[in-house]
């Protein structure tokens, strides 16, 4: 019943999409709308004036600094949504950790989340683990000059983290997310794009303006780091609770 | 004063900020939230305040964040559709005053989960007013997630035994919605190589070559911003959502987010009628249609429900068909006339659910027959309650009459008489489920205890209902001043249309 | 039309994984199922909107100093990357939300729900 | 050289979401679906945009996937 419904419906809209992707200028197309005029300013301009040679994170944290602001609230929207339904179900992190093995179906098995963990993995895990966070460092703290950036750097640190969990207990990382620290962590993205936006305001007069003369471009790239350290902390901190809070539920 | 460029940066980062500082104020002192958020409204609302009162003076003005001239950077743009965000602060404000005590009474709602509560209102707040002020079609994307994803989390917060499920199908519809939304932005995109609002509307009417993809986009949003508005048939979220919600939260939900799909209609609208590409005569008389059946179908459901939530969000759906069907039309008068009722509904329907809310927490019962006699035991909330339902059946001098005249007047005026009929049978039939429940409020016995020993509700909760009550009725004696307000910004609108 | 759509061979790939996302989210009955189809329908999405900055034999977006065109556009890299932001915070609060239904009912049978309901 | 191998990563992602489509095994659609964000990765990689990559790599791949792991962990394997 309800699959030839879903069948007519999606070749309902999927011909006209068909239709309308042929009608779009061909792919790669280098004299197609979407290479003459918006972006070939950033590739033409861009490097100099947003103070990025990664144009990618010029563009997503200067030119469009209130779009990275709202994607970095976006995450954080999400973290907060998550503990808004979990918390006082008696499922947070804290409880379960306090009321272990009371009235838990599954209080045996908390040590190891998804699966049993084996010994090699464990083992490779911790060896690779500083490995991992020097890599996001240098993914975070040169984003603006090679590929990579807060976010995706944020990301690889919140997988260490999970890969850590995984390996050693979700137990052993409660000390990290219960410190009265956490709040600041998980608000550092939102936060620092306040402050680096207000900073800029003081500067240039826009909000989240960065000054682009060439005595001030050392500030620029400042300013530039700090953004990203931020979006890489809050990154990190809102996925790696989110995963111990549903983890913990 | 209102001068000062910087009140359209505040207006929108003051809440994201003030929500990103919630969880550390509570911290600090564990039953500050709720004064917290209300601190950072107030101070959002004198923003707002300025911008409706610079928008009055000069017409539509922009900001350019990071100082980046229009196509290459995001642009804010402030427009007479932008003074919404008014009265999303107004709510928005309402609503957190009323939650710092309405929230004791949930279940489930430990200490804990207080904070994260506030953040999400103030999120939920901010992603609004974002939506409404920004000139860039991706930044138009990026607040309608911030929205969205934390009113679907406010829908679960309150713990009703369904309001997990509803806010799974309201999630569930939601999120396609937005990859619709988000597809049809990549299809303009590839169009006409920018996203700038204005720029994309300039460059589309320039364009050359086949403008089938111009009309799938246009497909893709109005099928997205109509689930996000709640139109039949993508209606199918709204009822078990708005009635499961913690009723401050379905205020806001039903006075305000419903809204800004419309207000994303209107966007859409402005890049199409400004391209003239083609004439949009089809897709008016589809959501004409919708937007009948709507009315027809949400007041009929509101009428056959007990529980006065549900009874609420069918007349929400109600209520938004006659704004679509407003749209529809195309006219002057019918463009107007909704634009209007997105404020004016907005008030009412606050008004209706947090007078609903503070009968919910003193007696603890929420059907028509369990509330029988309400009215004698709470006679301010039920004056709040009675104002509200006369405001939404639009009997003059409330805030509903005059924009459901105007959106009348646009059907004559469009040469729909049909759709002026139908405007006008709904608005009986929303008569008759409200009179339904002023003869159970006032005109029957008590059943129940309860109901017969509630007090009045404390002064936290009973202020915002009263203030919202009384703006119904001030609304409907000085109903010109929002429609001369909104005239400028529907004759630009329509100005490529050439009537 | 055929040639055009052989050209654009990426566009018509998004607009089949998009559908079979579609699919996904409409008629499958389980609610982690309908999750992993809408994350379908967001990667087809980012996919389309990345064939659509690319250009032929395009290299990143990087100006180090030796580099020479032609290069990718960088802007639609940037709506990805946020659009990547938005669709894993969707999945997370959606994921938790079945969590809790779970709990609360003991299925995540959309079919079986409704009943129950 | 190039097309063969687009045509091949784009083959494989439609082969893959169809088989997170069909599969019963919640676990192995969450599975399959991680290597196809591993696909998209590399496509977007060859695409010109490694920034994109990556951050598909950890979130799209890594992230979403571990946490539709914990989602069936806490819930339930297959899908009726």
């Amino acid at each position: 019943m309800r699959r030839p419904i879903a069948i007519a419906l999606v070749l309902l809209s999927a011909i006209p999409l068909v239709v309308a992707v042929a009608g779009l200028p061909a792919h790669g197309d280098p004299s197609a709308p979407v290479h003459t005029h918006v972006s070939a300013h950033y590739i033409e301009r861009g490097a100099e004036e947003a103070g990025a040679t990664n144009l990618v994170t010029g563009v997503l944290l200067n030119y469009r600094g209130l779009d990275a602001a709202g994607e970095v609230t976006v995450i954080f929207t999400a973290l907060i949504a998550v503990l808004a339904i979990l918390l006082g179900t008696g499922t947070t992190p804290e409880s379960t950790a306090s009321s272990r093995g009371a009235s838990d179906r599954r209080g045996a098995d908390r040590e190891s989340t998804v699966a049993p963990v084996s010994p090699i993995v464990s083992f490779v895990v911790r060896l690779l683990a500083p490995f991992i966070a020097l890599y996001a460092a240098y993914v975070i703290l040169h984003g603006h000059v090679t590929p990579g950036g807060g976010f995706q750097g944020g990301a690889i640190l919140a997988g260490l983290f999970i890969a850590l969990a995984m390996v050693l207990g979700t137990r052993a990382m409660q000390p990290v997310a219960r410190t009265a620290l956490a709040p600041w962590l998980q608000g550092a993205a939102v936060l620092s794009f306040v402050v680096v936006g207000t900073v800029g305001a003081f500067l240039t007069g826009f909000f989240l303006g960065f000054p682009a003369e060439p005595p001030l471009h050392l500030v620029r790239e400042l300013l530039i780091i700090a953004l990203e350290v931020g979006i890489a902390i809050g990154g990190a901190a809102v996925l790696a609770t989110i995963f111990l809070h549903m983890e913990a539920s | 004063m209102y001068a000062w460029p910087h009140w359209l940066a505040l207006v929108v980062m003051t809440p994201l900020a003030g929500a990103a500082l919630t969880p550390i104020a509570a911290l600090l002192d564990r039953r500050s939230p709720p004064w917290w958020a209300l601190a950072t409204m107030t101070f959002t609302s004198l923003a707002a305040t300025m911008l409706v009162l610079r928008v009055f003076a000069e017409g539509p003005f922009s900001y350019l964040p990071g100082g980046w001239a229009a196509p290459y950077g995001v642009e804010l743009r402030f427009d007479e559709f932008s003074a919404v965000v008014g009265v999303i602060c107004l709510i928005g404000w309402m609503a957190i005053l009323f939650s710092s005590r309405y929230t004791r009474s949930l279940p489930e709602f430990a200490s804990d989960r207080s904070p994260y509560y506030y953040a999400l209102l103030l999120l939920n707040l901010g992603g609004m007013i974002g939506f409404a002020v920004t000139g860039d079609l991706f930044n138009l994307f990026v607040f309608l997630e911030i929205l969205s994803l934390s009113g679907y989390a406010l829908v679960a917060v309150g713990g009703e035994r369904i309001a997990e499920m509803a806010a799974f199908k309201y999630l569930l519809m939601g999120a396609v919605s937005s990859v619709l939304v988000l597809f049809a932005i990549g299809f303009l995109y590839g169009m006409t190589g920018t996203l700038n609002i204005a720029d994309v509307t300039a460059r589309l009417g320039a364009l050359e070559g086949p403008t089938a993809p111009a009309a799938v986009a246009l497909a893709l949003l109005a099928v997205g911003f109509v689930t996000k508005a709640a139109i039949f048939p993508l209606h199918v979220w709204l009822p078990d959502a708005h009635a499961a919600a913690p009723s401050p939260v379905s205020a806001v939900l039903s006075g305000l987010v419903v809204k800004l799909g419309v207000i994303g209609m209107i966007r859409t609208y402005r890049i199409y009628y400004g391209a003239g590409l083609f004439d949009l005569t089809v897709l008016n008389h589809v959501l004409m249609w919708l937007g009948a059946i709507s009315i027809v179908m949400g007041a009929f459901f509101a009428i056959f429900q007990e529980d006065v939530k549900l009874m609420l969000a069918y007349s929400t759906i109600s209520n938004i068909g006659y704004i679509i069907m407003g749209l529809g039309l195309a006219t002057t008068y019918g463009v107007i006339g909704a634009s209007v009722h997105i404020f004016n509904h907005a008030l009412i329907k606050a008004t209706l659910f947090l007078a609903v809310g503070a009968i919910i927490y003193r007696t603890g019962y929420r059907t028509l027959s369990d509330l029988r006699g309400v009215g004698r035991a709470m006679p301010l909330t039920s004056v709040a309650l009675s104002i509200g339902a006369i405001s939404i059946v639009g009997i003059p001098p409330t805030a509903g009459f005059l924009c459901k005249w105007y959106i009348t007047l646009g059907a004559f005026e469009a040469n729909q008489p049909l759709f002026g009929f139908v405007l006008v049978f709904g608005a009986l039939l929303i008569f008759v489920y409200y009179i339904r429940m002023v003869n159970a409020f006032y005109f029957r016995e008590p059943i129940h205890a309860e109901v017969t020993e509630a007090r009045e509700v404390p002064v936290s909760m009973l202020l915002p209902t009263l203030v919202l009550a009384s703006l119904c009725l001030i609304m409907g004696v000085l109903g010109r001043i929002p429609l001369t307000f909104i005239e400028p910004g529907v004759v630009r609108l329509l100005a490529p249309l050439g009537g | 039309m055929i040639v055009m759509l052989w050209h654009n061979i990426d566009y018509v790939a998004s607009v089949v994984l998009f559908s079979i996302g579609l699919y996904v989210v409409i008629a499958k009955e389980n609610l982690i199922k309908k999750f992993l189809g809408l994350n379908i329908m967001e990667t087809a999405v980012f996919a389309f909107i990345i064939a659509l900055g690319m250009v032929e034999d395009g290299r990143p977006p990087i100006m180090t100093g030796d580099a020479q065109g032609p290069f990718a556009s960088p802007l639609p890299q940037t709506l990805v990357l946020t659009g990547i932001v938005v669709a894993v915070s969707t999945t997370a609060l959606a994921l938790t939300l079945i969590i809790r239904i779970f709990r609360r009912f003991g299925t995540i049978e959309a079919n079986e729900l409704r009943e129950m309901e | 050289m190039s097309l063969t191998f687009d045509i091949l990563l784009l083959l494989y992602l439609v082969a893959a979401a169809l088989v997170v489509a069909q599969a019963k095994d919640l676990l192995a659609a969450s599975i399959v679906f991680s290597s196809y964000g591993l696909a998209l990765c590399l496509l977007w990689q060859y695409r010109g945009a490694p920034d994109v990559a990556m951050a598909e790599a950890a979130v799209g791949a890594g992230i979403t996937t571990v946490l539709f792991l914990v989602a069936i962990g806490r819930t339930t394997r297959r899908e009726k």
